[in-house]
C-alpha cells in the first residue's frame, strides 16, 4: 500500500469539517441576534442616514433682526434683515417704512445670498486677467494725469455720488447718470417745468385714475409696495375702485391682468394713442386746456394703435371721469407726458408734482463718450450700461454680468457689505433720506469707486464723512419727520447724534413736499414723437447684473416668470 | 459520457437527462450580461438617488410600481396553488407545485429588491416595522410580503435540500422531511398573507380620495379594488404558470407535467377571471354612476386624455377579459393547446394592463382645475434595473430546474415530486 | 410596533394589526422550529437514518433494487420495495424456503463462506467474543485499489445500519461505505488491516433475524456477477479495454486502469448512492 | 390652546410677483439647484398662473399660491404614510412632513390632490460659503425625503421658547407669522386661527367670496382663497379640464 | 459522537458571537475623545463660588439658550493664569491668547433636525438640570467624549448601557427617552414638539 494513505479518525480529528462549519455559523448567527451588533447597526445607519456628512447645516446661532435699507436698486425698500454669526441668515420688508411699507421685490427676498454668487467678482481683473488694487491704482493714477475721466453714476444722490462729483470738478471729469425707466419717463418734463426730472414724482396718493402706457405698475414700477399698496388697498377687485389704473398695453402683463382695465395696442403705438386721447380731450373740452392741439387724426391714432375710434372716444371720457388723472410711460415718451399735461395734472394735488428744490439737471450719460481718457463706471450702473469709447474703462461691480468691454473689472462690496445712504426714490412725491449700514464683513477684498477715488485723491470727502454733513444738514433744517420705530418730527429731536443713531438703526427721514403748484408747466407745441428704448428685465427694479439664486424657483421650478434673457451670460 | 474536467453531472438527479453543462451557461451568458447591467443601473439609483430615474414630483410612482404590482399579481399562482393542493386537496396539481413555489419565490424576491430601490431611504424602511400606520394601505403590504417572502423562503428550502449531493447529507434529507411535512400550514399562512398583500395592492390606490380616477368605495376599511386585486391575482396565477411550464417545455423539448393539469389550471383561470370580469364591470358601473360623482368629478373626463381614451375600457374588460375567461373555460377551445396558452397570456396581459391604469393612468390624469394631463417615459435606469429582475428570475429559475426536481421525473410519478 | 415604543397607540385597529402580525410571525417561526426538533428527535431514535436509506432506496435505479431472492433465482423477477429491509419483509420467509437455483459463477472473487454481505459490498464477520467484523468486499477493492485517503467513525460512536460508515476518497471522488449492521463501534481498522470496523451489534445475534437482511451463501455469487455485468457495462467505455480479463476476473485497481469511465454512476451503483 | 391654523388668500390682490415663493424657500432653506426642472424642483409654495381661456381684451388671468392646504378630515397624506412621517398636529392643525423619518416612498405625493408634496431628487446643494446665509431655525433635508409646507413651525418654535422665557403659555400671535405672509407686498396672504370664529381671518374664510380648491373632496383644507370674480370662484368646482383649455404656469 | 461535535461547534458559535457583540463591537463602535480643556465643575463651584447653572449657562431673554459660556466668560477670571496647573496652561496659552473659542465636545448634542428648548423645560416646566445632566455640574473629573462612528452621535444619546436596561433616568437621550419623560409629565407635543 502506498503511504500516501491517511486514515484520520473523524470525531478527534481537529480538521474542521464542513458539518462542523455548518454548525458553527448556525450558532454565531443564533447569537449574533441577542448582541447589540445587527440591531445598532440598523439602528446607527438610519441615523447615520438623516445626518449624513454632505449636508449642510445651518449653525445654532441666535438670530438678531435689524433694520436697514436695500441698496441693489435705488428704489430703497425698506429690510429686515435676519443676522446670525455676522451673516444675513434672511430678508424681509421693513413693515414702519412710511414708502415701502414692507414690501420688497421678489429678487430682495433672495438677495442675502448674493455675497456666496458663484458670478461674484473675488478678485480685480485686467483684461480678464487676474490684477491687483495696486496695479488698478496705479492705472487709474496714471490715466487721470493724461486726461479726464468720465465718472458713469446709477445711483445719483447718494454720498458716493457727491464723491464722483466732487472728483469730477477736481480733476475737469464729466460726471454722468444713467437714470431708471420711472426717471426717464419724468425727463420730457424738464424742458417744460425747468425742474430736473429727478425732483418731479407722480402723487399717486391723491390721483384717481392712472393711464398707465405699458409702465409695470405693478411689477416693480417705482418703489414696490408704495403703488402696490395703493392698488391693494384703493382698487383690487372692486368694479368701481377709488383707483382707476388703465393699463395699455400690447401684452397681458401682471400689470395689466391686475389693472382695473387693460386695452391691448399694438407694439409700439403708445404715442400714437397718447397723441389721439390728447386730440379727443381738446376737441371735445373734456379738458381745460386749448393746445397745443397733436398733429395727429383720431383715424390715424385708431389705426395704429388697432382699437376702433369709439374705443378711444370712450377711453377719453373715462380719463375725464375722475380726476386727477396722470398718464405714465414706461420709459422717456413726450407724447405720454404731454398727454399728462394736456389732463391738467401737472403741478396739481394727486399729480406730477415737484418734490425738492434741485436746482442743477443731472445729465443722463450718453453711451458714446468719444474725448475721454478713462471711463469710471460705478457698480449701481446696470450692465447693460456699454459706453462706447475708446477710453480705459474702470468697471466697478459686485457680480459680473457676463460679456464686457471693461478694461478693468474691479469688485465692490455686495449686499449689505458697504456703508451708504439712501436718496429719495425716483418718481416719488416727497424727499427721503435713510442710511444703509455696512452689515455684514466684506467676502472678499473689496473697494467701492467712492473708496478707490478717495484713494487716488486724498482731499476728497469719503462717504462716511457726507454721511455726517447730510444729516447735520437735516438736523439744521428742522423740517421733515422721522419713521423709525415710531415716527417722530426732527423738531423734536435733541441732538444730531440722536438723529444719527435713529437712522443708523433704520428709520427714514421724509420731507415735507413743497405746495403742488410751486410747479409750473407750460407746453408750447406738441411733442414729435421719438421711439423709446424698451424697458429691460424682467422686473424692472432690478440693476444687479445677476439674479439670487433663489429666483430660479421662478423660473425653472415654476414658470411663473419666464426666464430673464441675457442673464448669467 | 462526459467526465471532461467541466462537468456537474454530479449535482444533477441520477435519472434527469440535462443537456451539457457548456450548452447551459451558454444559455445563461445573455441573461447574466442583463443581470449585471440591471445591478450597475441599481447601484447608480441607490448611490446617486433617485434623479436617476424620470419620475418626479407629479409621476411619484413609475414603472417600478406598475411592474410590482405586475409581477405580484402573477406571482399569485404560488399560494393559490398552495391554496388549491393543500388545503383544498387537488391532488392534481401537485406537479406544478413546485414550479408555482419557485416562480413565486422569484417574483416576490425581485419585487421586493425593486421596492428597495425605489424608496428614497432604504436605510430607514424597517422605520415601518418599528412606527406602523396601520392606517396605510402600504404598511399592511410591507408586512404581508416581508412575511410571504420568509413563508416562499421556507417552502423553496425542501425543494433546495433535495439536489443530489445536498441530500446526502442525512441531516438536511430527515429536515426536509420533516418541513415538508409542515408545508400545509406554511401554505395555509401564505394564503392568509398573500389574500390580505394582494388586496391591499388594490387598496393602495383604491383608498386614495385625492385621485379620484382610482378612488373607490367599499366594504369596511376596504376599497373595492382591495378585492378586485385578490381576485384578479389568482386569477392570472394559473394562467402566467402555464405560461412558464409552457416554455419551458418548448425550451427543454420535454413533456414536463401531464397534458389534464394545464387543463385544469386553464379551467380555474377562466373560471376565477370570468368571476373577477363581472365584478370588475359592476365597480366600474357603480364608479362611473356613482363613486366618481360622489367626489364632483365628471367620470367620463378622465377618458379624455389620449392615449387613454375609453378604449383602454374595452381592452381591459372584453378583449383581455371576458375573451380568454370563455377561452380557457370553453371545453371546445381549451382542447387546442395554442388556443389554451394564447388565453392564458391575453388573461396575464388583462391584468397587467389593469395594474398599469391605475398606477400609471391615475398619476398622468389631472386633479386641480388647472392642471394638465402629464406624461412619464421611464429612464435607462429604471428599464435596466427591472431587466435585471427578469434577468435574475430567468436565471435562478433555470438552475432550479436544472440541479432541484422541480417536475416529477418519468420513473417517480406525480406522487414523488418533492418528498414522497 | 410594541407598546411603550413611540408610535404605539392602544387602538382596536392597531391592536388587531400588530397581533394578527405576531400571530403569523409567530406560527412561521414554530413551524421551522418543530420542524427542525422533530429532526433532532428522528436522530436520537435512530429513525433518521432508517428514513434517510429508504429514500436513498427509492431513487436507485431498477436493477440495483432486486430483490435478493431474484438474485438467487428462487424467484423470476422480484424488486424490492422495502429497501433491502428483510427483516421487516412478508414475503422474505416464504421465498427463503426455495432453494436457490441461480448459477454461481464466483468470476474468482474471493468471497469467504463465513461472512454476510451488505449490498452496498461490504462483508460482515461475527467473531466469538460478540462483536462483528466489517470490511470491504473484493469488488469493491477491485474497483477501489488504494484510496487516497480513509475518514473512519471513532470508537464507541453509535452507527445505524446503512448509514454511511466511513468514508474513502479517491482521484478527488467520495466514496461513502454503508454500515451493514447497526452497533457500536468498539474498533477502527482500515486498508492495511484488511477490515475496517469492529462493532458490538446493537441486536442480539443470537436472533436469526438479526442477519437476515445480509446475503450469504448462494445469493453471493449471483450477486456478484449481476455486479461484474453491470460494471462491465458501465465500463466499457469507447477506446478503453475491457474490463474482465479473459478468466473473466476482474482486473485490479479499475479506477487508475480507466479513469475516463463515468465513475460517479459506478460508484454510486455499487455503494448504493441516490 | 387648541388652534387651527389656515390662510386666506386674496386672488384679487395677488400680481403674481413670486416675493412669496422665494421668501418661503429662504426661510425654509429651499435649495435651488441646476439641475432640478419645473417638475422635479422645490417649491413648497407655488404660485400658478391661470388664464380664463378668453382671448384679446376679454382675456383675465389670476394667479394661485398653491400650497399644501392641511387638509383637517381623514388627510389624505397622514392616512397613507406607512410609517407616521406625517400627521397633523393636534396643538396646531399644522400638517407635519417630519423628514428625518420619511423612508421615501412617496406615497403621500400620490395621494396629495393640490400636488404640494415634493420629493428631494438631489442632495441639496449651494455655492460655495452661501450655507453661511442659511436659515438657523430650519434643519435641511436631505436627498430621499419628502417636504412640504410646514407652516414655517420653526417661527413657531421661536414664538414658544419667547413665551417661556416670558413665562406665557399662549404665544403672541404677531410673533408667529409664516414667511410667505410676511413678504406678500399686497396682504394677499392672511393667516390665522380659524377655530378662533373672532379672529380676522376665520371671520373672511366664511365670506362668500371665500372658496377652497377641491372642497368636494371633503378633506376640510385650511387653505381658503377668495376672489370677487365669479370665474375664478367657478374654478373651484370644475372639473380638470383638457390640456387645451386652459393655459397655465 | 457526530451531535456532541455539532453541539459543540455550536456553543463555539455563540460564545465567540456574543463576545464579539457585547465586549469588542462596543469599543469598536465608539471613539473616545478628550475635552481640549480638562475643565471641571466642581473646582469652579467651589473657588469661584458659582453657585447656579445658569450663571453659565444662560437663558436668554428671546428664551434661546447660549449653551457654553463663551471664552470671554472664561477669560474674565483667566485672561492670565490662576494656577499652574497643566489644563490651565492649556487654555490660556491655546485658547484665550490667541482669542480661539474653545472647541468643547457637548455629551448632550442634539443633531441638526432635533429643536430643543432649555426655556420651554426649564422656566415653563420646571425641570432642574440634573433631570437630563446628572450631576455632571458637580463632577470632578471630565470623562472622555465618546463619538459613535457610525451615526456620528455622542454616546450619552444612547446611554453607556449597550443593552439600554437598568440605565439610570437621566442616562439616555434617544427620541424615546424625550417622550417617556414626556409621557411621564402628560405632555403630547407631536413631531412638531421637538423636531425642525
Amino acid at each position: 500500500m502506498s503511504d500516501a494513505l491517511v486514515v484520520t479518525n473523524e470525531g478527534r480529528s481537529m480538521k474542521l469539517t464542513r458539518r462542523d462549519l455548518l454548525a458553527w455559523s448556525a450558532g454565531a448567527a443564533a447569537g449574533l441576534i441577542v448582541t447589540p451588533i445587527p440591531w445598532k447597526i440598523l439602528d446607527d445607519t438610519s441615523i447615520w442616514s438623516q445626518n449624513w456628512p454632505w449636508i449642510p447645516q445651518p449653525a445654532r446661532v441666535p438670530v438678531e433682526i435689524i433694520q436697514s435699507h436695500c441698496t441693489l436698486c435705488p428704489k430703497g425698500c425698506g429690510l429686515r434683515v435676519r443676522m446670525a454669526a455676522g451673516w444675513a441668515v434672511g430678508v424681509a420688508g421693513m413693515k414702519t417704512h412710511p414708502i415701502s411699507h414692507g414690501a420688497l421685490c421678489p429678487l430682495g427676498f433672495g438677495a442675502h445670498q448674493l455675497n456666496w454668487h458663484p458670478q461674484r467678482l473675488r478678485e480685480v481683473r485686467h483684461r480678464g486677467n487676474p490684477s491687483s488694487w495696486t496695479e488698478a491704482h496705479a492705472a487709474f493714477a496714471k490715466a487721470k494725469s493724461e486726461g479726464p475721466v468720465v465718472i458713469i453714476d446709477g445711483y445719483p444722490g447718494r454720498g458716493a455720488s457727491s464723491v464722483f462729483e466732487g472728483f469730477a470738478e477736481a480733476n475737469h471729469g464729466l460726471y454722468r447718470v444713467v437714470l431708471g425707466a420711472e426717471s426717464r419717463a419724468l425727463t420730457p418734463y424738464e424742458q417744460w417745468t425747468g425742474a430736473p426730472a429727478l425732483s418731479l414724482g407722480y402723487d399717486l396718493e391723491n390721483t384717481q385714475t392712472i393711464i398707465s402706457f405699458g409702465a409695470p405698475l405693478l411689477d416693480g414700477w417705482g418703489t414696490p409696495g408704495y403703488v402696490t399698496r395703493l392698488w391693494a388697498e384703493k382698487s383690487a377687485g372692486a368694479d368701481d375702485p377709488q383707483l382707476r389704473i388703465i393699463q395699455i398695453e400690447p401684452s397681458l402683463s401682471r400689470t395689466a391682468a391686475r389693472a382695473w382695465k387693460w386695452m391691448p395696442i399694438r407694439e409700439g403705438s403708445e404715442s400714437a394713442l397718447a397723441s389721439g386721447l390728447a386730440r379727443v380731450l381738446l376737441e371735445q373740452n373734456l379738458v381745460a386746456a386749448h393746445g397745443p392741439v397733436p398733429p395727429i387724426a383720431l383715424s390715424e391714432a385708431a389705426a395704429r394703435s388697432g382699437l376702433s375710434e369709439d374705443a378711444i372716444r370712450d377711453l377719453a371720457r373715462v380719463l375725464v371721469e375722475r380726476q386727477p388723472t396722470v398718464a405714465i410711460a414706461a420709459n422717456e415718451n413726450p407724447s405720454v407726458a404731454a398727454l399728462s399735461v394736456i389732463l391738467g395734472s401737472v403741478g396739481v394735488r394727486g399729480g406730477i408734482v415737484r418734490r425738492e428744490k434741485i436746482e442743477r439737471a443731472y445729465f443722463s450719460a450718453n453711451p458714446v463718450i468719444p474725448d475721454a481718457r478713462a471711463v469710471l463706471i460705478d457698480s449701481s450702473v446696470p450692465w447693460d450700461f456699454v459706453p462706447q469709447t475708446g477710453a480705459e474703462i474702470f468697471r466697478f461691480a459686485a457680480w459680473n454680468g457676463g460679456l464686457t468691454n471693461a478694461d478693468w473689472l474691479l469688485p465692490a462690496p455686495g449686499f449689505l457689505e458697504e456703508l451708504t445712504d439712501v436718496p429719495t426714490a425716483p418718481a416719488l412725491p416727497v424727499e427721503t433720506y435713510a442710511v444703509a449700514p455696512a452689515l455684514a464683513k466684506p467676502t472678499y477684498e473689496v473697494q467701492s469707486a467712492a473708496q478707490f477715488l478717495a484713494g487716488t485723491d486724498s482731499n476728497l470727502a469719503s462717504t462716511e464723512k457726507i454721511i455726517h454733513q447730510r444729516c447735520a444738514e437735516l438736523f439744521r433744517n428742522r423740517s421733515g419727520t422721522l419713521h423709525g420705530q415710531e415716527s417722530i418730527a426732527i423738531a423734536k429731536i435733541e441732538s444730531v447724534q440722536k438723529l444719527e443713531e435713529r437712522l443708523w438703526k433704520g428709520a427714514v427721514w421724509v420731507g415735507e413736499a413743497p405746495p403742488p403748484a410751486s410747479l409750473r408747466c407750460e407746453l408750447k407745441e406738441w411733442p414729435s414723437e421719438t421711439t423709446p428704448a424698451h424697458t429691460t428685465g424682467w422686473t424692472n427694479s432690478w440693476d444687479v447684473p445677476v439674479l439670487p439664486p433663489l429666483a430660479s424657483k421662478l423660473y425653472i421650478e415654476s414658470s411663473l416668470r419666464e426666464a430673464p434673457e441675457r442673464r448669467n451670460a | 459520457m462526459a467526465s471532461s474536467a467541466l462537468t456537474d453531472a454530479r449535482w444533477i438527479a441520477r435519472d434527469a437527462e440535462r443537456t451539457s453543462l457548456s450548452h447551459f451557461l451558454m444559455w445563461l451568458a445573455p441573461w447574466a450580461v442583463l443581470l449585471a447591467v440591471g445591478i450597475y443601473a441599481a447601484f447608480l439609483c441607490l448611490y446617486y438617488g433617485l434623479n436617476q430615474t424620470n419620475m418626479d414630483n407629479r409621476f411619484a410612482f413609475g414603472l417600478w410600481i406598475f411592474l410590482d404590482l405586475g409581477i405580484i399579481a402573477l406571482g399569485a399562482g404560488a399560494f393559490f396553488t398552495g391554496f388549491l393542493v393543500y388545503i383544498l386537496k387537488r391532488e392534481e396539481l401537485k406537479p406544478i407545485l413546485n414550479t408555482a413555489v419557485v416562480v413565486g419565490f422569484i417574483c416576490y424576491s425581485g419585487a421586493v429588491s425593486i421596492l428597495m430601490i425605489d424608496v428614497g431611504q432604504p436605510l430607514r424602511a424597517w422605520f415601518t416595522f418599528w412606527h406602523p400606520n396601520t392606517h396605510s394601505m402600504l404598511t399592511e403590504v410591507t408586512f404581508c410580503i416581508s412575511c410571504y417572502l420568509l413563508v416562499l423562503s421556507l417552502e423553496y428550502i425542501p425543494i433546495l435540500l433535495r439536489n443530489r449531493q445536498l441530500r446526502r447529507l442525512p441531516s438536511f434529507l430527515v429536515f426536509e422531511h420533516q418541513l415538508h411535512k409542515l408545508v400545509p400550514v406554511l401554505a395555509a399562512v401564505g394564503t392568509l398573507l398573500s389574500f390580505f398583500h394582494q388586496g391591499s395592492l388594490g387598496g393602495l390606490y383604491g383608498v386614495l380620495r385625492g385621485r379620484p380616477f382610482a378612488f373607490r368605495t367599499g366594504f369596511l376599511i376596504w376599497p373595492s379594488t382591495f378585492f378586485l386585486f385578490i381576485l384578479s391575482a389568482i386569477a392570472s396565477g394559473p394562467s402566467f404558470l402555464m405560461l412558464i411550464t409552457a416554455t419551458v417545455e418548448k425550451v427543454t423539448g420535454r413533456k414536463l407535467v401531464p397534458e389534464d393539469v394545464f387543463r385544469r389550471l386553464g379551467y380555474i383561470s377562466g373560471l376565477l377571471l370570468a368571476l373577477y370580469i363581472a365584478a370588475k364591470s359592476i365597480d366600474t358601473l357603480v364608479w362611473l354612476n356613482y363613486t366618481s360623482r360622489s367626489v364632483g368629478f365628471a367620470p367620463w373626463q378622465f377618458y379624455s386624455h389620449k392615449p387613454f381614451g375609453t378604449p383602454i375600457l374595452f381592452i381591459e374588460i372584453v378583449l383581455l377579459g371576458l375573451l380568454p375567461a370563455s377561452l380557457l373555460i370553453l371545453k371546445a377551445t381549451a382542447q387546442r393547446r395554442w388556443i389554451l396558452l394564447t388565453a392564458a397570456a391575453m388573461a396575464c396581459g388583462g391584468v397587467l394592463l389593469n395594474r398599469f391604469v391605475l398606477t400609471v393612468q391615475t398619476l398622468a390624469l389631472p386633479t386641480l382645475p388647472f392642471d394638465d394631463f402629464l406624461q412619464y417615459v421611464p429612464s435607462w435606469q429604471e428599464v435596466a434595473s427591472f431587466g435585471g429582475v427578469i434577468a435574475y428570475g430567468v436565471i435562478l429559475y433555470s438552475l432550479s430546474y436544472r440541479y432541484l426536481p422541480l417536475f416529477p421525473t418519468p420513473k417517480q410519478g406525480a406522487s414523488h415530486v418533492s418528498g414522497h | 410596533m410594541f407598546p411603550g415604543i413611540d408610535g404605539f397607540h392602544w387602538t382596536f385597529g392597531h391592536i388587531l394589526f400588530l397581533s394578527l402580525f405576531f400571530l403569523v410571525a409567530l406560527t412561521i417561526l414554530a413551524t421551522v422550529a418543530s420542524a427542525l426538533w422533530r429532526t433532532a428527535r428522528d436522530f436520537r431514535t435512530h429513525q433518521a437514518i432508517d428514513f434517510y436509506w429508504k429514500e436513498c432506496f427509492s431513487e436507485l435505479p431498477e436493477r440495483d433494487r432486486r430483490c435478493r431472492h431474484e438474485l438467487a433465482g428462487r424467484v423470476i423477477s422480484r424488486t424490492c420495495d422495502n429497501a433491502f429491509d428483510c427483516r421487516h419483509c412478508e414475503e422474505y420467509a416464504q421465498f427463503a424456503v426455495l432453494p436457490a437455483t441461480g448459477k454461481a459463477n464466483s468470476l474468482g472473487f474471493n468471497y469467504p463462506q463465513d461472512r454476510f454481505y451488505h449490498r452496498g459490498h461490504t462483508w460482515l464477520k461475527p467473531e466469538q467474543d460478540g462483536t462483528v467484523t466489517i470490511g470491504l468486499d473484493d469488488l469493491a477493492e477491485h474497483l477501489i485499489g488504494d484510496p487516497d485517503s480513509v475518514r473512519m467513525p471513532e470508537v464507541g460512536e453509535e452507527i445505524d445500519l446503512n448509514q454511511i460508515a466511513w468514508r474513502m476518497r479517491k482521484k478527488d471522488r467520495e466514496i461513502r461505505v454503508r454500515a451493514p449492521l447497526e452497533g457500536t463501534i468498539v474498533a477502527v481498522g482500515g486498508p492495511r488491516q484488511g477490515w475496517y470496523l469492529k462493532l458490538r451489534p446493537r441486536l442480539d445475534l443470537h436472533n436469526h433475524v438479526t442477519l437476515c437482511h445480509l446475503l450469504r451463501g448462494p445469493e453471493v455469487p449471483a450477486w456478484l456477477s449481476r455486479e461484474a455485468e453491470r460494471l462491465q457495462i458501465q465500463l466499457r467505455a469507447p477506446n478503453t479495454p475491457p474490463a474482465l480479463a479473459d478468466g473473466g476476473e476482474l482486473m485490479p485497481n479499475l479506477m487508475d486502469a480507466i479513469p475516463e469511465a463515468d465513475w460517479d454512476t459506478v460508484l454510486s451503483d455499487t455503494f448504493l448512492e441516490a | 390652546m387648541s388652534a387651527r391654523y389656515g390662510m386666506v388668500i386674496d386672488l384679487d390682490r395677488c400680481t403674481g410677483c413670486g416675493s412669496c415663493m422665494i421668501a418661503c424657500a429662504s426661510e425654509n432653506n429651499v435649495p435651488s439647484l441646476p439641475q432640478s426642472t419645473a417638475r422635479t424642483g422645490l417649491t413648497p409654495l407655488l404660485v400658478r398662473k391661470v388664464s380664463n381661456g378668453e382671448k384679446g381684451e376679454r382675456q383675465r388671468e389670476v394667479f394661485f399660491p398653491i400650497m399644501c392646504a392641511h387638509c383637517e378630515h381623514d388627510t389624505p397624506c397622514v392616512k397613507v404614510c406607512p410609517q407616521q412621517a406625517v400627521e397633523v398636529d393636534k396643538a396646531t392643525g399644522i400638517v407635519m412632513q417630519m423628514p428625518q423619518r420619511c423612508l421615501g416612498c412617496r406615497y403621500c405625493m400620490t395621494a396629495c390632490p393640490y400636488h404640494a408634496r415634493y420629493f428631494n431628487w438631489w442632495d441639496p446643494a449651494w455655492p460655495k460659503g452661501m450655507e453661511k446665509s442659511l436659515n438657523p431655525g430650519v434643519a435641511v433635508r436631505m436627498r430621499g425625503v419628502v417636504e412640504k409646507c410646514n407652516l414655517c413651525h420653526a417661527r413657531l418654535h421661536t414664538a414658544q421658547e419667547k413665551a417661556a422665557a416670558a413665562g406665557k403659555r399662549e404665544i403672541d400671535p404677531a410673533d408667529y407669522v409664516p414667511a410667505c405672509v410676511e413678504a406678500c407686498p399686497t396682504g394677499a396672504i392672511r393667516f390665522g386661527n380659524l377655530a378662533d370664529s373672532n379672529d380676522p381671518v376665520s371671520k373672511e374664510a366664511r365670506s362668500p367670496n371665500a372658496f377652497r380648491l377641491l372642497a368636494k373632496l371633503g378633506t376640510e383644507p385650511k387653505l381658503y382663497y377668495k376672489s370677487q370674480e365669479a370665474w375664478v370662484r367657478a374654478l373651484a368646482e370644475s372639473n380638470p379640464a383638457r390640456n387645451s383649455e386652459v393655459q397655465h404656469g | 459522537m457526530r451531535i456532541g461535535r455539532n453541539a459543540i461547534a455550536f456553543a463555539v458559535g455563540v460564545l465567540v458571537a456574543l463576545v464579539l457583540g457585547w465586549v469588542i463591537f462596543p469599543r469598536v463602535l465608539y471613539v473616545k475623545k478628550n475635552q481640549p480643556v480638562e475643565f471641571l465643575h466642581k473646582t469652579h463651584a467651589e473657588k469661584s463660588g458659582v453657585a447656579d447653572c445658569s450663571e453659565c449657562h444662560t437663558i436668554r431673554d428671546d428664551g434661546t439658550f447660549a449653551g457654553l459660556p463663551p471664552m470671554e466668560k472664561c477669560a474674565a477670571c483667566h485672561a492670565d493664569k490662576i494656577g499652574d496647573s497643566k489644563a490651565e496652561a492649556i487654555l490660556v496659552n491655546n485658547y484665550i491668547k490667541p482669542g480661539h473659542e474653545t472647541p468643547w465636545l457637548v455629551y448632550s448634542e442634539q443633531p441638526a433636525n432635533v429643536w430643543f428648548s432649555h426655556a420651554i423645560h426649564v422656566k415653563r416646566a420646571n425641570l432642574a438640570c440634573s433631570e437630563c445632566h446628572s450631576t455632571y455640574g458637580e463632577s470632578d473629573q471630565v470623562r472622555p467624549y465618546e463619538l459613535n462612528r457610525i451615526s456620528g452621535y455622542s454616546r450619552d444619546i444612547w446611554g453607556h448601557s449597550m443593552s439600554r436596561l437598568r440605565r439610570a433616568p437621566h442616562e439616555g437621550m434617544k427620541m424615546s427617552d424625550c417622550e417617556d419623560c414626556h409621557k411621564k409629565h402628560g405632555v403630547d407635543v407631536g413631531c412638531l414638539g421637538c423636531h425642525e
